[in-house]
């Protein structure tokens, strides 16, 4: 039991890194990125290559996993400058799709749809439980990392200017604010924390694959964003845990309904996960901590 | 040159199975200013409605379309007034993830039902007719005469009713609106209504041509969206333009490149049109 | 002309936006038919708040608002729109994606039979919308969108009327000849209740008025009387520059039209 | 210290000189060859009927339209092809006439992000910080709150802007363009919805910063404001400047008085 | 240790794989009720925890640590997608327990396992070889692979073609996007080569369009097709006319065992697919194992499931039957319902027979067993 917590905890603790990354490029620059998958897949890719076939040490790894989320990301704000909010989600959600698609279909590249198994780990598997434990240890410091670095930005003038980016271009831009510098930092910082998450994935389960690269991280990441309050990287956290402890706890409701077949439980299931999110989302609907301001100081 | 024209012809029949949901998703979003993702499984649970229709009860095809079109905007009403409108508090993109949620339960609702299991039309199959080196489905040339006779109605119904007047106008402001005497609500009631409908005649359709399974939907989605947004978002001709080139394109693409990729080169054609014209084939500037 | 017949009033009324306190804290107001009433006050005084709740648009906590004699308040807009009632609000008064003439076709919705006659009324009224009729009112410069909005309040024919400072934005001569037309409609016969801060030109062609302050009523009376009182002036009417104010043209009319009609 | 670099070695006449500027839409000659200058250091009134081109022309200038023909400079620079961020930071701000904002922001915030030369703003100085970011925070929020003051929005300066009252929107477009510090500012009907009191003290805070050398160009339909204080008017129709001059020349025009003062009639 | 023994299965419940794992999950809890009705393995009861991988790597390796850290099962039988395969192994090997697997991909037996994996599903490459030598017996010369991406359409489409072309034939290959609902062009493409013969290798829905639209572009030729895409399934989703003649192999038990029939009796189908009667024999085989080796965990399985399935001895079908000679100490030999269930060092089967059915009218009929 155990072992599964801490399982959980680090899966939680890879989807807080994604929903970190996220709530920086939507919830603060307002870059509807549903390729988030994809920045998760090339930070994965970039990692396991380089230490399962290149035999590079881990942080050499994570650091190019970070390196090229962060590159492809600034590829892909080049690419989108010039298009509108609800078409910028149309267009990332391609690149994810492509991303999935040149991983599966260039095997010289990738593997292909086999992946890339054997990834070295971060703590020696026969660790036991201290695997586990330590893995934790390491991403949820990366977890931290990642907080404390968005909070220090969303506090300060740069993220204040992005906000107000983000709430209305043409204003801010008569503001004296270069659309394209902020957006283009935003959106690659974001691009380049998804790629660690997709690092630490693959040095925690040794295994990466296009099939996991699938919308449905997107969507779930999305959902756990949303539901924690997407422009405060503390909500991204939360939301993020939060989605993996209901998504683990709604394996549970199958026992409650006997009777059912397997298909009927595990469509229970997923009904449940998405009437959940709804009902957090009716009654909150700034998610779990709202946007906070900078309040004026007192005279 | 043959090759070409057939695929050009294949496209047009693809892009008619797109048509009709993308022209659901762009006229709710026309009004409600969201993307409703929920279309995938709003077309799934149409599509479940016409079987149930056509094999359950034994009903001829025309009435399984009607009672797929019933059934959906049943759904996408219910949907739209139980749950996504309250969502709207929290901004557009709220009621777009909401309706990722609500779309995840409708998929799933089919799925606990039905089962996983494929489900065919009671339709017998014909052979394609074969003109000259060109060859087409009867069945195909069926759905696209269909799929313009819907595309025709919705064009004159927003266009020649007051209704649809309404409609713009509720998107454009809907405080004013009810000063004016609508009333936004039931407004966005029958749009949603009508684009699920026209979503769950879309899912039949695609049903009609394979096989019905609880993805049947949510398969197209991405290209019903990349359709829409291609046409540009809440344009009704722009959604047939953009689904149209999005069928064509993705048929060139298997001719000219490996078919693996054509999702990618329909990306990277969106990718060039919308930077090319940022608010799409004919969507308006805006603001 | 039925005179003194109150088409619009207004009693204890209180309310406000859903975070905040109640903006508006007790306000009473009224107007007759023919009657044109001017209400000012600061910024942030609740004037704009009072119209919305008159109207419907914000759900009143307390009071009655009558159009017509009957208790509207707690209605839809729509059905207070239907009771009579017109309203052009201060801001976002227009459809920017209509059309000029689908803007006044959605003015007309209760009477779409009407549509033709009234809407060559507009026309003949302000040439310029007629020039523009095809043009997205998005397009349309500040001051041709009050004159839009304007037009389609009068499209359904209300019996009592709220504006929302109609000429702020319009050249002198504009907000001149509209004031003009605003004195006519009312003589007609209709109730207005107009928020101005042009006030001193607004105050010259009024019957009545009413000062607003911190969401109260903080003085009524002729609008000469408001309009000549020391204090009024100086703290809401801009003081210094008394007379000049709307340069000769203001000027003049306010000289010669303060004989009023009541 | 950016803009002073760009200003180049011949130091201009005119902080705003546009020549002959064009632009259509769809037909509709918007600005039909609209040509004007702006002196230093004075406030200059911009009047003309509705829909003479005024706001298109900040539009213009401003950089959020591009003109089809004409050129515009700004202290002796051509800026008809630079980008609305460009021209900002050369210090040439302009106001909306329809109250724009952040809608999410606070008035506080708004305030904040119009605070010119904030090395905050630069990512690096964002995660590392330092002491010229922090002071200059602290110089931008003092401002802002003396701003706010002036302005009569200081009980609301921690409301969403989408909670202000119509006046109250306009009043922050003019808090916003004097928190930027610029060198010129382009006012598109400031005082329209404002209560003339507090237009009248807007206009001497105006006046006092045209001493102190801000190039002001206004736009205002209110007369009594554009007479106390402009020193020069400039009078725009139909996409065309019609006339220029004192506030009595040009109120003297005939053809001013009956294209926009309607005073003989 | 008393109490029930608890097992796993992790199919796909949700996502493309849906097809197949609801009725994998059936098959198990109707089998294992049949164990448990005849006394259970070792007196105990059996448990089946069933869990949904979605098709999806990621959701799996979170099921399989629930199943194997909280219902603390002994084996996880069942998992389909090769990458969700990959994905959960090295937790099962590192937990000790044991993964039977109808996953195809070569690469899954060559991980470092220590044993504790097997799969009853023929590699890659058997089945690719099986589909030539099919094709060319049935006379065509000229041979068609048309394919969504899958981890094996390489390597089944280079030992298909070894074993055309040493005949004498050739072969081709086009791959397709399995969520197309049309696929008209891509038959044109194929068709262009005028191929005799065409092997599809994908799954029941896009095998589904693409049998349509062969039979609009009016392909008389033959087809041939995984037995777990053209399944009763298909075979009622397509017109008696368009599905007519389709030849499918799937690996099988020696003709007259009872495996087959088993499941398909508990079923209540006429012929199961491939993939439930793969599971079928993983339940069986670790029950027995477990009877075998006196004990519950996953070691215990991997060091006694060759015992009881090879090597001579008994045959048996079933593991009631099973398990009632293991406990009167009688060696046995398990021949399941997917085939005679032998497996290499490294987890493979060792030989696999192949069913080799066909469509007509509508009803999916045996041609033969080899
Ligand atoms: N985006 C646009 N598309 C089409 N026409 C436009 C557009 N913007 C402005 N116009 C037209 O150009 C003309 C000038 O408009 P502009 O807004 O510059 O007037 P203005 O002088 O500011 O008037 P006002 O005092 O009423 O604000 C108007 O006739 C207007 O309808
Ligand atoms: N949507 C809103 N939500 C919350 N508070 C609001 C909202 N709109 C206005 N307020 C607040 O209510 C008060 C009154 O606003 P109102 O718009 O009624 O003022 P007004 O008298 O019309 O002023 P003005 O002359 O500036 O238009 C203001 O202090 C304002 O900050
Ligand atoms: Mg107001
Ligand atoms: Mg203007």
């Amino acid at each position: 039991m155990l072992t599964y917590i801490l399982f959980a905890l680090v899966i939680g603790s890879v989807y807080a890194l994604l929903a970190q990354s996220l709530m920086l490029s939507w919830g603060l620059a307002g870059l509807v990125n549903l390729g988030l998958a994809g920045f998760f897949a090339v930070g994965a890719y970039a990692s396991a290559m380089l230490t399962t076939w290149g035999h590079a040490p881990i942080p050499l790894g994570v650091a190019a996993a970070m390196l090229a989320g962060g590159l492809v990301g600034l590829v892909v704000c080049f690419s989108t400058l010039r298009l509108r909010d609800d078409y910028l989600a149309i267009v990332t959600l391609g690149f994810a799709e492509i991303v999935r698609l040149v991983a599966s279909n260039e095997v010289w590249l990738t593997g292909g749809t086999d992946g890339i198994s054997g990834i070295p780990v971060l703590v020696p598997r026969d660790a036991g439980i201290w695997f586990h434990a330590g893995s934790l240890a390491i991403i949820a410091a990366a977890v931290a990392a990642v907080y404390l670095l968005l909070r220090r930005l969303l506090r300060s003038p740069w993220g204040r200017s992005l906000r107000a980016i983000r709430e209305d271009q043409t204003v801010a831009s008569v503001a004296g604010k270069s659309i394209v510098r902020f957006k283009a930092q935003a959106f690659s910082l974001a691009a380049a924390i998804a790629g660690v998450a997709g690092a630490f994935y693959g040095h925690y389960t040794s295994y990466v694959a296009p099939d996991l690269f699938q919308p449905l991280i997107t969507i779930y990441i999305f959902l756990a964003v949303t539901a924690g309050g997407n422009a405060r990287p503390a909500g991204a956290v939360i939301g993020a845990y939060l989605l993996v402890a209901f998504l683990e706890a709604t394996r549970f409701i199958a026992e409650l309904a006997p009777g059912v077949s397997a298909v009927q439980a595990a469509s229970l299931r997923e009904i449940v996960v998405g009437l959940g999110l709804v009902l957090v989302l009716s009654f909150r609907p700034d998610g779990l901590l709202p946007e906070r301001s900078q309040k004026a100081p007192a005279l | 040159m043959d090759a070409v024209l057939q695929a050009l012809i294949n496209g047009i029949i693809s892009g008619t199975l797109l048509a009709v949901p993308a022209l659901g998703f762009s006229a709710i979003f026309a009004v409600l200013r969201f993307p409703n993702f929920a279309i995938g499984a709003l077309a799934t649970a149409g599509a479940y409605c016409a079987w149930v229709v056509n094999v359950g009860l034994g009903l001829p095809i025309p009435v399984a379309i009607v009672a797929a079109f019933v059934g959906a905007a049943l759904v996408g009403a219910l949907l739209e007034y139980g749950a996504l409108e309250r969502l709207g508090r929290g901004g557009a993109l709220m009621k777009a993830i909401g309706s990722l949620a609500m779309g995840m339960v409708i998929e799933n609702i089919v799925r606990f039902i039905f089962g996983n299991d494929l489900r065919a039309f009671d339709l017998p199959l014909a052979r394609d007719i074969v003109f000259g080196p060109i060859r087409v489905g009867p069945q195909q040339l069926n759905n696209l005469v269909l799929a313009l006779v819907i595309m025709a109605a919705v064009w004159a119904f927003l266009s020649l009713t007051s209704l649809g007047r309404s409609m713009r106008a509720v998107a454009d402001n809907p405080d004013l609106a009810r000063l004016k005497g609508v009333n936004p609500r039931f407004i966005a009631l029958v749009t949603v209504a009508i684009g699920s409908g026209l979503c769950g005649i879309g899912g039949t359709l695609i049903g009609l041509d394979t096989a019905i399974d609880p993805l049947v939907g949510g398969r197209v989605l991405l290209s019903v969206f990349a359709a829409a947004v291609l046409g540009g978002l809440g344009s009704i001709p722009g959604a047939v333009a953009g689904a149209f080139l999005i069928g064509i394109v993705e048929e060139f693409t298997v001719l000219a490149l490996s078919p693996a990729y054509r999702l990618a080169v329909g990306f990277i054609v969106i990718l060039v049109v919308l930077t090319v014209r940022p608010s799409g084939l004919l969507g308006s500037k805006a603001n | 002309m039925n005179a003194h017949k109150r088409l619009i009033e207004v009693t204890g009324l209180v309310g406000g936006y859903a975070s905040a306190e109640q903006i508006v804290k007790g306000v009473a107001m009224g107007a007759d038919a023919g009657e044109l009433v001017t209400i000012i006050g600061p910024n942030g005084a609740g004037k704009s708040t009072a119209l919305k709740l008159i109207s419907g648009l914000l759900r009143p906590a307390q009071g009655h608002v009558y159009i017509n004699g009957e208790d509207v308040a707690g209605r839809s807009p729509q059905a207070i729109a239907r009771a009579g009632l017109g309203f052009v609000p201060q801001e976002r008064n227009i459809f920017g994606s209509l059309s000029v003439a689908e803007n006044l076709e959605m003015g007309c919705r209760f009477e779409p039979g009407a549509f033709k006659e009234r809407a060559a009324e507009a026309y003949a009224r302000f040439p310029m919308l007629a020039d523009k009729r095809r043009t997205a009112a998005k397009s349309l410069s500040g001051g041709q969108r009050q004159i839009l909005a304007m037009a389609m309040a009068l499209m359904a024919k209300p019996s009592a009327l709220l504006l929302d400072e109609p000429t702020a934005g319009l050249s002198p001569k504009a907000a001149h000849e509209l004031f003009d037309y605003i004195r006519r409609i009312a003589a007609e016969g209709i109730a207005i209740l107009m928020v101005e801060q042009n006030a001193l030109e607004s105050l010259s062609v009024s019957d009545r008025a009413y000062v607003l302050v911190d969401g109260r009523n903080h003085l009524e009376g002729t609008a000469e009387a408001v309009a000549n009182d020391p204090d009024i002036r100086r703290l809401f009417l801009g003081g210094r520059s008394t007379s000049s104010r709307q340069s000769g043209a203001a000027g003049e009319t306010s000289a010669s039209d303060s004989a009023k009609q009541k | 210290m950016q803009a002073q670099e760009l200003r180049g070695p011949r130091a201009p006449a005119y902080p705003l000189l546009v020549e002959n500027v064009r632009l259509s839409f769809a037909g509709l000659k918007a600005l039909d060859g609209a040509s004007f200058h702006v002196t230093p250091g004075i406030v200059t009134g911009l009047i003309g009927p509705n829909g003479a081109g005024k706001t298109t022309m900040f539009n213009v200038i401003s950089g959020l339209y591009r003109a089809d023909a004409g050129s515009i400079s700004f202290m002796g620079q051509g800026i008809e092809r630079m980008s609305p961020h460009q021209i900002s930071r050369l210090g040439l701000v302009r106001t909306f006439q329809i109250a724009r904002g952040f809608p999410k922001l606070t008035v506080f915030e708004h305030l904040m992000v119009y605070g010119a030369r904030q090395p905050g703003e630069k990512l690096l100085t964002a995660v590392f910080g330092s002491t010229e970011a922090r002071q200059r925070e602290a110089e931008l929020s003092e401002k802002a709150l003396a701003v706010a003051a002036r302005l009569r929005l200081s009980h609301v300066i921690d409301n969403k802007v989408t909670d202000l009252s119509g006046g109250q929107k306009k009043l922050l477009e003019i808090g916003r363009a004097l928190m930027a510090e610029p060198r010129m500012i382009l006012f598109d009907e400031p005082a329209a919805g404002v209560n003339p009191t507090l237009a009248e003290e807007i206009g001497d805070q105006l006046l006092s910063l045209a001493e102190e050398g801000l190039t002001v160009l206004l736009i205002e339909h209110d007369m009594a404001l554009i007479e106390r204080i402009c020193r020069r008017v400039i009078v725009m129709a139909q996409g065309r400047t019609l006339a220029e001059g004192s506030f009595e020349d040009v109120r003297s025009n005939a053809e001013v008085q009956d294209a926009y003062l309607g005073g003989r009639r | 240790q008393e109490g029930p023994i608890k097992l796993g299965t992790l199919t796909p419940l949700t996502g493309s794989g849906g097809a197949y794992g609801p009725v994998m999950a059936d098959v198990v809890k109707k089998a294992a009720g049949e164990i448990n009705k005849a006394g259970g393995v070792l007196g105990r009861e059996l448990v089946i925890i069933s869990e949904d991988d979605q098709t999806n790597p990621e959701a799996g390796l979170r099921a399989a640590r629930k199943l194997i850290d909280v219902d603390k099962v002994s084996a996880i039988m069942g998992t389909w997608a090769s990458s969700v395969t990959t994905a959960v192994a090295p937790v099962c090997w590192q937990s000790g327990v044991f993964l039977a697997t109808v996953s195809g991909a070569d690469s899954i037996t060559k991980l470092p396992h220590q044993g504790f994996i097997i799969r009853t599903q023929p590699n890659t490459t058997l089945q690719g070889r099986k589909f030539g030598e099919f094709a060319l017996e049935l006379g065509a010369k000229n041979v068609a692979f048309v394919s969504p991406q899958t981890p094996f359409t390489e390597s089944q489409f280079a030992a298909l073609t070894k074993a055309v072309e040493a005949a004498g034939g050739k072969t081709s290959i086009l791959i397709y996007d399995d969520k197309k609902t049309t696929l008209r062009t891509e038959v044109d493409q194929v068709l262009r080569s005028k191929p005799d013969a065409i092997v599809m290798g994908g799954y029941t829905t896009d095998t589904a369009v693409l049998v349509r639209d062969l039979y609009r572009a009016n392909y008389k030729g033959k087809l041939l097709g995984f037995g777990y895409a053209v399944n009763k399934q298909l075979v009622e989703a397509l017109p008696p006319d368009v599905s007519e003649g389709i030849v499918t192999l799937s690996p099988s038990a020696a003709q007259g065992t009872g495996g087959y029939k088993n499941v398909a009796r508990l079923l209540g189908v006429d012929s199961p697919d491939t993939y439930s009667c793969q599971i079928y024999d993983h339940l069986n085989l670790i029950s027995l194992a477990m009877a075998a080796g006196k004990g519950t965990t996953g070691t215990v399985i991997k060091d006694n499931v060759r015992k009881v399935a090879q090597g001579g001895g008994q045959k048996v079908d079933n593991a009631v039957d099973g398990l009632k000679l293991v406990t009167a100490g009688t060696k046995i030999d398990y021949d399941g319902a997917s085939g005679p269930c032998d497996f290499t060092d490294i987890g493979d089967i060792e030989d696999a027979q192949f069913r080799y059915e066909q469509i007509k009218d509508g009803k999916i009929v045996l041609l033969k067993i080899a």
